[in-house]
């Protein structure tokens, strides 16, 4: 494999690394007004937007290989650990995800008046780390990213979450950990097998079957045991069902914009792992486990729409249907994976389920941060009530806030002509060519989905005013429209435009697809 | 004159321009939104004027313009507009339909609040139709489907505070995706199976030949052909829009929102899109008549739901009582009609009953509305009567409509497109049973529609609101008078003796007609029906009016269990909440059971586990192994704190050092070596 | 030439000497930027105009201020100026070091053999020394431009009065 | 001076052709010397005159702005003409030496003594690198602008040398806050004129007035006030001149109202007149350096008045901006201490780093298509003037007109 | 001897009358002035290598005493703001006394 050249310009470093230098500059600033630690926060939190369009820009759609590479050695001595970064379509789109998400989420937490500063410092750290993770082409610091991005997590919503936050931060933390724990000894074992950490090389080994034998040779449920921990590590992350449960917690207790980081961004990590790591690194094995990993998906699809609909708590509800949402890009790369090998022409069907995959991902970062904007503007408005029956005829009053609820939940629920649907379309259609079964159970999630979202709809904004929306209940301010604004703009320019992101994954999924085989 | 195939995006994008308008504009800008919206409606009824002149020009030509929507890595997801005679027909009435309840609407809504709304969203509404009439891919035209189903969510929902009228727009939005999703299938299943979601598309579209002999070819399921299958999973999307059996239930309910969206929506346009979908995939859906071995073919089923609804509905309506209900369960019958017509092999006897029908319900719907709008939202027939001599225009051009709709012969459009049906229905071989069901629906449709003139247009007024009952204004009378004319002239496009409109759609270049004589047999029959239609319902119900708004009925005193029946709707909301509501709840309680506690429960045994082991260990430590860290850290301590002693703390005695020591150095290297 | 250099040195000196002995700190500090002056005449002899520009404006236009602000701003009463004088020991142990550098170093230099004779002035002109500072110490200049900002930052931190800080997190 | 006078009009020649004409005979080393002493003499002579009729003037103007017509008693002697007082500066310096000169009794004496001369000759020796007129520069240093304002920079030295020989804590206090209004708007003054030499490319005197030779379209003079950033440049310069020069409306430290003249308390006499000098001198010496940085130096705004020698247009520019600096002081109201150094640290400087920026967008955008030629006019007017009206919203938040209810 | 000679034992003998300065005065400030004192010895230094180096061309010496200068003066300031530090914690600028640090 040619080594690509090093960019002149570490672009990418600069990317990873200005909300940390944001945050240590913030950090600082002691005493300084809260307006003005906010405006700081979301001033650097803009710079991996800006400096992610600047990649765009620069950024040629038409090669596969990872661009704006970085690769030195760090640590050859001891181990084989390179410094190692790189941006293709797929890192792209996260970044660019990344960058919208974060300052949006800031500035719906404008009104977090309970240490404003190192709200903006944990949460610059986290997008800084976020970043890492989507940008790190060696296991070393991918991990180490993967492990960052928990910190500031769990201050985030054990500090500035809801009653329950405590508990709900402890069990997302451990419960993660816990699974990255089996993930690093999956890679550790991996290590010993082939002596390196790269990804890319890892992938390639993997092509040639190298890593097969390799593992074969440790002998024992070695071969097994490294992708199951692997996979662990990963599965909690997204969250894969069963794995799911810390999820309506964490995301309900921690702070709106937490939440909206949470599911917008850091719940990618968990699928861009999956795309970047576990299924090129491991073909052979997802493929073995995918009857059974495909079920999982379903499940995740229909029971979490389902448990949405029984929830009470707005929040709840929202992130369980941020594992229905997730399932899907799961289920479209499960597959894909259980097509592989298959005779049958499955490359057009591979295409379409791995670009709705990446799309996915992307527009549920904007339709799913929009939903917990919403909700974290009911919670502010009633004093910290978010429960179903707590509110009514909000859209008499706010017509504003309801318009652009609206469409961040029938974004959700995948209307045509906004985001959500291009991306479930594709999933669909790949799936249904791989596995027309599994695409007809997935037909129930998107039922259940409707109901529960609609069912949102019309209990907090139709019917005659109740709860909170039948005393005082303004319109949205400026400064509530501002996070909502952006994400909106941008699922109608997605949904009529998909152009725009697919032309940016084109090449890397049809790379992926025309090499569907197994070592 | 004409308007190409390449510009027809012009006829959705005006609306959808007006509804950005209307969606802009502040609360108060109603002048500005009506404005922009009937404008807009009138300048893509020119347009759709253009485009049938076009289209008339070589009707057996499907003119298509595609392009690529976005790039999938490999080939391109592709989307096109079609213009052939059905788009242009449909177009036309859309168009000229909506125009006209646009400008009812400026009266109809003239005191609500949200008016301005309300045409932000009747004209995204009519921008979404247009898209599925327009489409010439499968694709765009459930974008577009969706986005009729969303704006018909919100029209229905306008009215929000009302909790029936929310109730009633989330009921229909998911009743018909559940249809949706079945369309969904069948199209993933298409896109699969030829590669493509265009219907024309020179040769490789999908009701082109190629595609339809491989789908013909291929056996799915259960012996059936792969294009029967596909071809069912579409119509469980008309199903479900066009309010057929057994999705019909969201459609009276629909009702809650305001009158002229149910004209709009209901009656005329969107109701129809289902069977507009049917007959534009006419071509598949008939694919597998050639097919012999398989158990029945997909118009079967079509033409029996067809005449189950169009039985079904014109039952219902018999026990109905309030205006709009009747109108709407009419709908569903003669919807089921339409249906019944494509099952039966002739999809251009539908579209010719969707056109006229679109005229005369609209101006039912409309009359309906202006009779309302006059009692001041009493729409309880039994609490109305008597209105024949308060709103003149009104009662004439409803009793037009209601003609037209019970098949009076010969004059009103109703009649001809029937009439073609129920020789279509009786041209087939397969089964009676939809003919017998068509002929006791006509009666049945001429018996409840004179009922429904006669308790509110006759006898003396019930109530004071239909006693002070007056006149709507000019511009909601208008558009009555211009359905009016359409309603009766609408017929002879397509009578028999000179079937125009029929050729037109088959794209035949010339009129063949038939002598009036060639069915003479049956169309003695179905007049004979519907004068016995009309006639018991006035000898039931015109002959004596009602004196009290709560005297009972004649025909419920008679047969008290069925009327009941029958007015319930046949139980089929109780039917469903006993089932799938049920079954619904429980998967949703099953699913969060199962996170509670099972799957949270391993969790926290897990976790249980590891406090445990975290306590043994602890034990360990700070008995054993602390003890002689503690004791290293000492001696450690020791060692720092003798280092620190040369910390004087005199800066003056640092740099006396530095500097003797640089003295020392100095003389070092000078004296010392020679190197 | 070696006169004009010579005069300059002893003016130089001189000043600095008396300024180091003086008793009145502001005399001092006067006199020391006599000295510095000196310095920068130096240069100008040296043919470094831009040195001595900058020595003259940053020496006796910022530092001396500092310097006398310090001075200021470090006494109670008008007498704190004039230190009381320090201790013998101290003094003579100061000299004692200082001559012994003194020696080494002039011994060196006069010991070490330096084969450059007088060449004509070198000239250097701003844009040179502009070009230079952009091209091949960018890097530098752009250190030196942190290290300023930081010193400034630090020292106003450092000067400022303690306060009770309590304006972040309670807004 | 150089001695090459070439094809210009004789006007144009006259004073090095005079200067030669005295000093040509003299041998080489000689020549150098004297020509130098001449220079001396000459500004010396000159401006010297200058400060004792702007004196006059600046009474006179502000007598006309308030209504009263200023100084017009003193004669001419001999002749005893009064004309309008014009004789005034002369009555004035006769009596300020001929007045004793009182020094305190604990005044650090050498250093009384040396204030105001230090002072005097600080400012006196800025004088050497303007130039005024074609040719007609004292000294041509290669690094003149920054020679200019390090020599000025000494002058603080000299106000806290008289502020604190004087041994009056007012006199102390009084210099200590000139001495931070000083520093503080030497800031700005030394950033506003780094975008001249960004453009010009050197630190020149007379290269930066070549930079400005030439007109655009003919009319329009390439002075550097003539573009967004020059404008911006200029007008900071002028503000923090008028804050290095003690003028109102930043004549705090030496406020008679306020601070019994503050470090001028102690003076009387002939110090008192050297420190008045002084003071003159520099800012006649600001002035010229604004002309020279902005205002084209000494050349003409328009082709067709290149007749009129070009000294002549330094000095009525000279005079114009003179004019300026009265009319101002006739204008505003003094700041108070507070409000002064925030408009320093707040605004100007600020203000001067953005305008730093917006140089250097005028002259990435220059090398390109006459579109973004045209361009750069918009966009950094644009970026000068946002960020000026944010920051004067910013500095006068919270300030309301003052209302005077009993005046 | 030569004037570089000249010029280097200029320069050490500011050098040494900044460290008498600095070694023998308990003020602070006048340490900080003498150990000003010594750095511009050192720049004397610099340039007088430069001004009789054999090629001065590339004005090394020059760049070396800008820096130089630029780094003195945030001593001077960061000294200076330490000597107000020091006196505002201990009510006088007495070096041999700010030892509070020591070990």
């Amino acid at each position: 494999m040619p080594v690509a050249p090093a960019a002149a310009f570490p672009l990418l470093s600069l990317i990873i690394f200005s909300p940390w230098a944001g945050a240590a500059l913030l950090a600082m600033f002691r005493g300084v007004a809260p307006s003005v630690s906010r405006t700081l926060a979301l001033i650097f939190s803009c710079g991996p937007l800006a400096l992610g369009l600047v990649a765009l820009n620069a950024f040629d759609p038409g090669r596969v290989a990872p661009q704006f590479v970085e690769d030195s050695i760090w640590m050859s001595r001891l181990l084989n650990v390179h410094y190692h970064l790189g941006l293709d379509g797929l890192s792209l789109v996260l970044v660019l995800l990344t960058g919208i998400v974060t300052p949006v989420a800031l500035l719906a937490s404008w009104r977090v008046t309970h240490y404003p500063r190192a709200f903006g410092i944990l949460f610059l750290l986290l997008e800084g780390a976020a970043l890492g993770v989507f940008l790190a082409l060696d296991f070393f610091h991918w991990f180490l990213f993967w492990e960052l991005s928990l910190v500031p997590a769990f201050f985030l919503i054990k500090l500035w979450g809801g009653p329950a936050a405590s508990r709900a931060a402890y069990q997302f933390v451990i419960y993660t950990i816990g699974g990255s724990a089996f993930m690093l000894l999956g890679f550790a074992a991996l290590y010993v097998a082939t002596g390196t950490l790269d990804f890319t090389q890892l992938a390639q080994l993997a092509a040639d079957g190298v890593i097969g034998a390799k593992l074969a040779a440790l002998g024992g449920i070695w071969p097994k045991a490294v992708f199951v921990g692997v996979f662990l590590g990963l599965a909690v992350k997204v969250p894969l069902w069963p794995f799911h449960t810390w999820l309506p917690s964490a995301y309900a207790e921690a702070p709106v914009g937490g939440s909206m980081f949470l599911t917008g961004v850091m719940s990618k990590m968990g699928v861009y792992g999956f795309l970047r790591i576990l299924w090129p690194i491991f073909p052979a094995q997802l493929h073995a486990a995918t009857p059974c990993l495909l079920a999982l998906a379903l499940a995740g699809i229909v029971l979490g729409a389902y448990a949405a609909m029984k929830q009470t708590d707005l929040k709840r509800m929202v992130a369980y249907s941020s594992v229905n949402h997730l399932s899907y890009c799961l289920l479209a790369l499960f597959a894909v994976s259980y097509a592989t090998g298959r005779t049958a022409p499955t490359a057009a069907a591979a295409t379409a389920a791995l670009s709705g995959t990446i799309m996915q991902m992307f527009n549920h970062g904007l339709s799913a941060a929009a939903l917990f904007c919403c909700v974290g503007i009911l919670e502010s408005r009633s004093g910290g009530k978010r429960g179903l029956n707590d509110f009514g005829g909000v859209r008499t009053v706010a017509p504003i806030f309801a318009a652009l609820c609206g469409i961040s939940l029938f974004s959700s629920l995948g209307l045509p002509g906004l985001n959500g649907f291009v991306g479930e379309f594709l999933i669909f259609r790949g799936v249904f060519g791989l596995d027309a079964g599994a695409a007809t159970i997935a037909c129930f999630g998107l039922l259940a989905t409707a109901i529960f979202l609609l069912t949102f709809w019309q209990r907090v904004f139709h019917g005659p005013r109740a709860g909170v929306a039948a005393g005082e209940f303004a319109d949205l301010s400026g400064i509530e429209i501002a996070p909502l604004l952006p994400l909106v703009v941008l699922m109608f320019i997605l949904g009529v435009w998909p152009q725009l992101l697919a032309g940016l994954i084109n090449p890397i999924v049809s790379s992926w697809a025309a090499h569907l085989s197994l070592p | 004159m004409g308007l190409s195939v390449q510009n027809l995006w012009l006829i959705p994008l005006l609306p959808l321009v007006a509804a950005a308008i209307g969606a802009l504009t502040p609360r108060t800008g109603r002048t500005l939104a009506a404005g922009a919206a009937i404008l807009a409606m009138s300048f893509s009824f020119l347009l759709s004027c253009g485009a049938l002149v076009t289209a008339l020009a070589n009707p057996a030509t499907h003119a298509t313009s595609n392009f690529a929507w976005f790039d999938l890595g490999m080939g391109a997801l592709r989307l096109g507009w079609l213009l052939d005679p059905l788009t242009a027909f449909m177009c036309v009435m859309v168009t000229f339909v909506g125009t006209l309840i646009f400008i009812f609407s400026t009266g109809y809504m003239h005191e609500d609040a949200n008016a301005k709304q309300f045409f932000c969203f009747l004209s995204l509404f009519a921008s979404a139709m247009l898209g599925v009439i327009v489409a010439n891919s499968l694709l765009l035209l459930f974008v577009s489907w969706e986005l009729v189903g969303l704006a018909s969510y919100l029209l229905i929902g306008f009215w929000f505070h009302k909790p029936e009228a929310a109730g009633a727009a989330k009921k229909a939005f998911i009743t018909t995706r559940i249809g949706d999703l079945g369309l969904l299938l069948g199209m993933l299943w298409l896109y699969d199976s030829t590669g493509s979601l265009l219907f024309y598309d020179g040769g490789h579209g999908v009701l082109e030949a190629g595609a339809l002999s491989a789908l013909t070819a291929h056996t799915a399921l259960g012996g059936f052909a792969l294009s029967t299958i596909i071809g069912l999973l579409i119509f469980c999307g008309a199903v479900g829009k066009s309010g057929q059996f057994p999705l019909h239930v969201w459609l009276p309910d629909a009702m809650e929102g305001p009158t002229p969206v149910s004209a709009l929506i209901h009656a005329a346009t969107m109701v129809a899109a289902g069977v507009f979908l049917i007959a534009r995939v006419y071509p598949l859906m008939s694919a597998d008549q050639a097919l012999a071995h398989v158990p029945f073919h997909a118009l079967t089923v079509v033409a029996f739901i067809g005449a189950i609804t169009a039985l079904m509905g014109a039952l219902i309506a018999v026990a109905q009582n309030d205006i709009k209900r009747i109108l709407a369960f009419s709908t569903v019958s003669q919807l089921g009609y339409m249906m019944l017509a494509i099952g039966v092999g002739s999809w251009v006897a539908a579209i010719f009953h969707l056109l006229t029908h679109a005229f005369f319900k609209a101006l039912l719907f409309l009359g309906a509305g202006s009779v309302i709008h006059a009692a001041h939202h009493e729409q309880d027939i039994r609490s109305l009567g008597g209105l024949r001599s308060h709103m003149k225009v009104t009662f004439a051009t409803f009793a037009i409509g209601m003609m037209a709709l019970a098949g009076v012969p010969f004059l009103f459009s109703g009649f001809w497109s029937k009439e073609g049906i129920l020789h279509a229905a009786h041209e087939w071989d397969v089964s009676r049973v939809p003919l017998l069901f068509g002929l006791a629906a006509v009666v049945l449709t001429a018996f409840y529609m004179t009922r429904l003139v006669a308790e509110t247009f006759f006898g003396k007024a019930r109530s004071h609101a239909s006693e002070h009952a007056h006149e709507s204004p000019a511009s909601m009378t208008l558009p009555l008078v211009v359905l009016a004319v359409c309603a009766i002239a609408l017929g002879f496009l397509g009578t028999p003796a000179f079937p125009w409109l029929q050729a037109k759609l088959l794209g035949e270049t010339e009129v063949l007609g038939h002598s009036l004589l060639a069915g003479s047999g049956l169309m003695m029959l179905s007049v004979v029906l519907v004068a016995l239609g009309l006639g018991t319902g006035w000898a039931i119900y015109g002959r004596v009016t009602r004196e009290k708004s709560t005297s009972p009925d004649p025909l419920a005193a008679r047969f008290p269990g069925v009327i009941a029946f029958l007015g319930a709707r046949m139980k089929f909301d109780e039917l469903y909440a006993a089932t799938v509501f049920k079954l619904n709840a429980a998967t949703a309680t099953f699913a969060d059971v199962l996170d509670r506690f099972v799957w949270d429960g391993a969790v926290r045994f897990l976790a249980r586990l590891g406090e445990f082991a975290g306590v043994v260990n602890r034990e360990a430590d700070e008995d054993g192994l602390n003890a002689g860290f503690d004791a290293g850290s000492e001696s450690l301590r020791g060692t720092g704190k003798a280092y620190s002693r040369a910390q004087t703390g005199d800066a003056h005695g640092y740099l006396r050092i530095i500097a003797i020591g640089f003295v020392v150095l100095v003389l070092i290297m000078m004296l010392g070596g020679n190197r | 030439m070696n006169a004009v250099l010579i005069v300059i040195a002893l003016v130089t000196l001189g000043a600095a000497a008396v300024a180091m002995t003086l008793r009145n700190l502001i005399h001092s500090a006067l006199l020391l930027i006599a000295s510095w002056a000196g310095v920068a005449a130096f240069y100008l002899w040296a043919g470094a105009e831009f040195v001595a520009f900058a020595e003259i404006l940053v020496y006796v236009g910022a530092v001396s201020m500092v310097v006398l602000f310090a001075v200021l701003l470090t006494r109670r009463s008008r007498a704190d100026l004039t230190v009381t004088p320090d201790s013998a020991g101290r003094a003579i142990s100061g000299f004692i070091a200082g001559g012994a550098v003194c020696g080494v170093l002039v011994g060196a230099i006069v010991a070490t053999p330096m084969g450059v004779g007088s060449s004509p002035t070198p000239t250097v002109t701003v844009k040179q020394i502009g070009v230079q500072l952009m091209g091949t110490h960018a890097a530098s200049l752009l250190i030196v431009g942190v290290l300023l900002t930081v010193a400034l930052l630090g020292a106003i931190v450092i000067a400022s009065a303690d306060r009770t800080d309590d304006s972040e997190d309670t807004p | 001076m150089i001695a090459a006078a070439t094809t210009d009009a004789f006007l144009e020649r006259a004073p090095v052709l005079l200067r030669d004409a005295v000093t040509g005979f003299l041998p080489e080393p000689w020549r150098t010397l004297v020509n130098a002493l001449i220079a001396v003499g000459l500004i010396l002579g000159i401006f010297g005159t200058l400060f004792a009729f702007i004196t006059l003037a600046e009474r006179k103007i502000l007598g006309r702005v308030q209504n009263r017509p200023g100084p017009n008693r003193a004669p001419i002697p001999f002749i005893n003409k009064r004309f309008f007082g014009l004789s005034q500066p002369f009555a004035d310096g006769v009596k300020s030496l001929t007045k004793e000169d009182i020094v305190p009794r604990d005044a650090d004496k050498v250093l009384h003594y040396l204030a105001p001369v230090a002072l005097l000759a600080f400012s006196i020796l800025t004088f050497a690198v303007i130039p005024y007129g074609r040719n007609l520069v004292p000294v041509e240093l290669d690094a003149a602008v920054l020679y200019f304002f390090a020599a000025g920079a000494a002058t603080e030295l000299a106000v806290f040398m008289a502020g604190w020989a004087s041994r009056n804590k007012y006199s102390l206090l009084a210099a200590m806050r000139a001495l931070a209004q000083l520093i503080s708007y030497e800031l700005p003054l030394l950033l506003s004129w780094v975008p001249v030499v960004l453009i010009a490319g050197t630190l020149s005197t007379t290269a930066i007035v070549d930079a400005q030779a030439g007109w655009k379209f003919g009319f329009i003079p390439h002075w550097h006030v003539f573009t967004p950033w020059g404008f911006a440049g200029f007008v900071i310069f002028m503000v923090a001149a008028l804050a290095e020069s003690n003028r109102s409306p930043f004549d705090t430290p030496e406020a008679e109202s306020e601070l019994i003249a503050g470090h001028l308390t102690e003076y009387s006499g002939f110090k008192y007149a050297l420190f008045f000098m002084a003071e003159y001198f520099g800012m006649l010496a600001l002035s010229g350096m604004a002309i020279t940085l902005f205002l084209g130096g000494w050349r003409s705004p328009l082709p067709f008045l290149e007749f009129i020698p070009s000294y002549l247009w330094f000095g009525g520019k000279l005079l114009a901006l003179i004019f300026g600096f009265i009319w101002i002081r006739a204008t505003f109201p003094r700041l108070r201490i507070d409000q002064l150094t925030r408009f320093a640290w707040k605004f100007l400087v600020p203000l001067a780093l953005i305008n730093l920026g917006n140089t250097i967008v005028w002259s990435l955008m220059s090398n390109s298509s006459a579109l973004m030629q045209l361009a750069r006019w918009p966009v950094c007017a644009a970026i000068i003037l946002v960020p000026f009206v944010v920051l004067g919203r910013k500095l006068s938040a919270g300030v309301a007109p003052r209302i005077y209810r009993y005046a | 001897m030569t004037a570089l000679q000249l010029c280097l034992v200029f320069s050490s003998a500011l050098f040494c009358v900044g460290l008498v300065g600095a070694l023998a005065r308990s003020n602070t400030i006048l340490v900080l002035l003498g150990i000003e004192l010594m750095l511009n010895a050192a720049n004397i230094n610099f340039i007088a290598f430069w001004r009789f180096s054999p090629s001065p061309a590339p004005a090394t010496g020059v760049m070396f005493v800008i820096f130089s200068i630029a780094v003195a003066a945030a001593e001077a300031a960061v000294g200076l703001a330490l000597v107000i530090a020091v006196y505002r914690h201990q009510k006088n600028i007495r070096l041999q006394e700010a030892n509070r640090l020591k070990g």
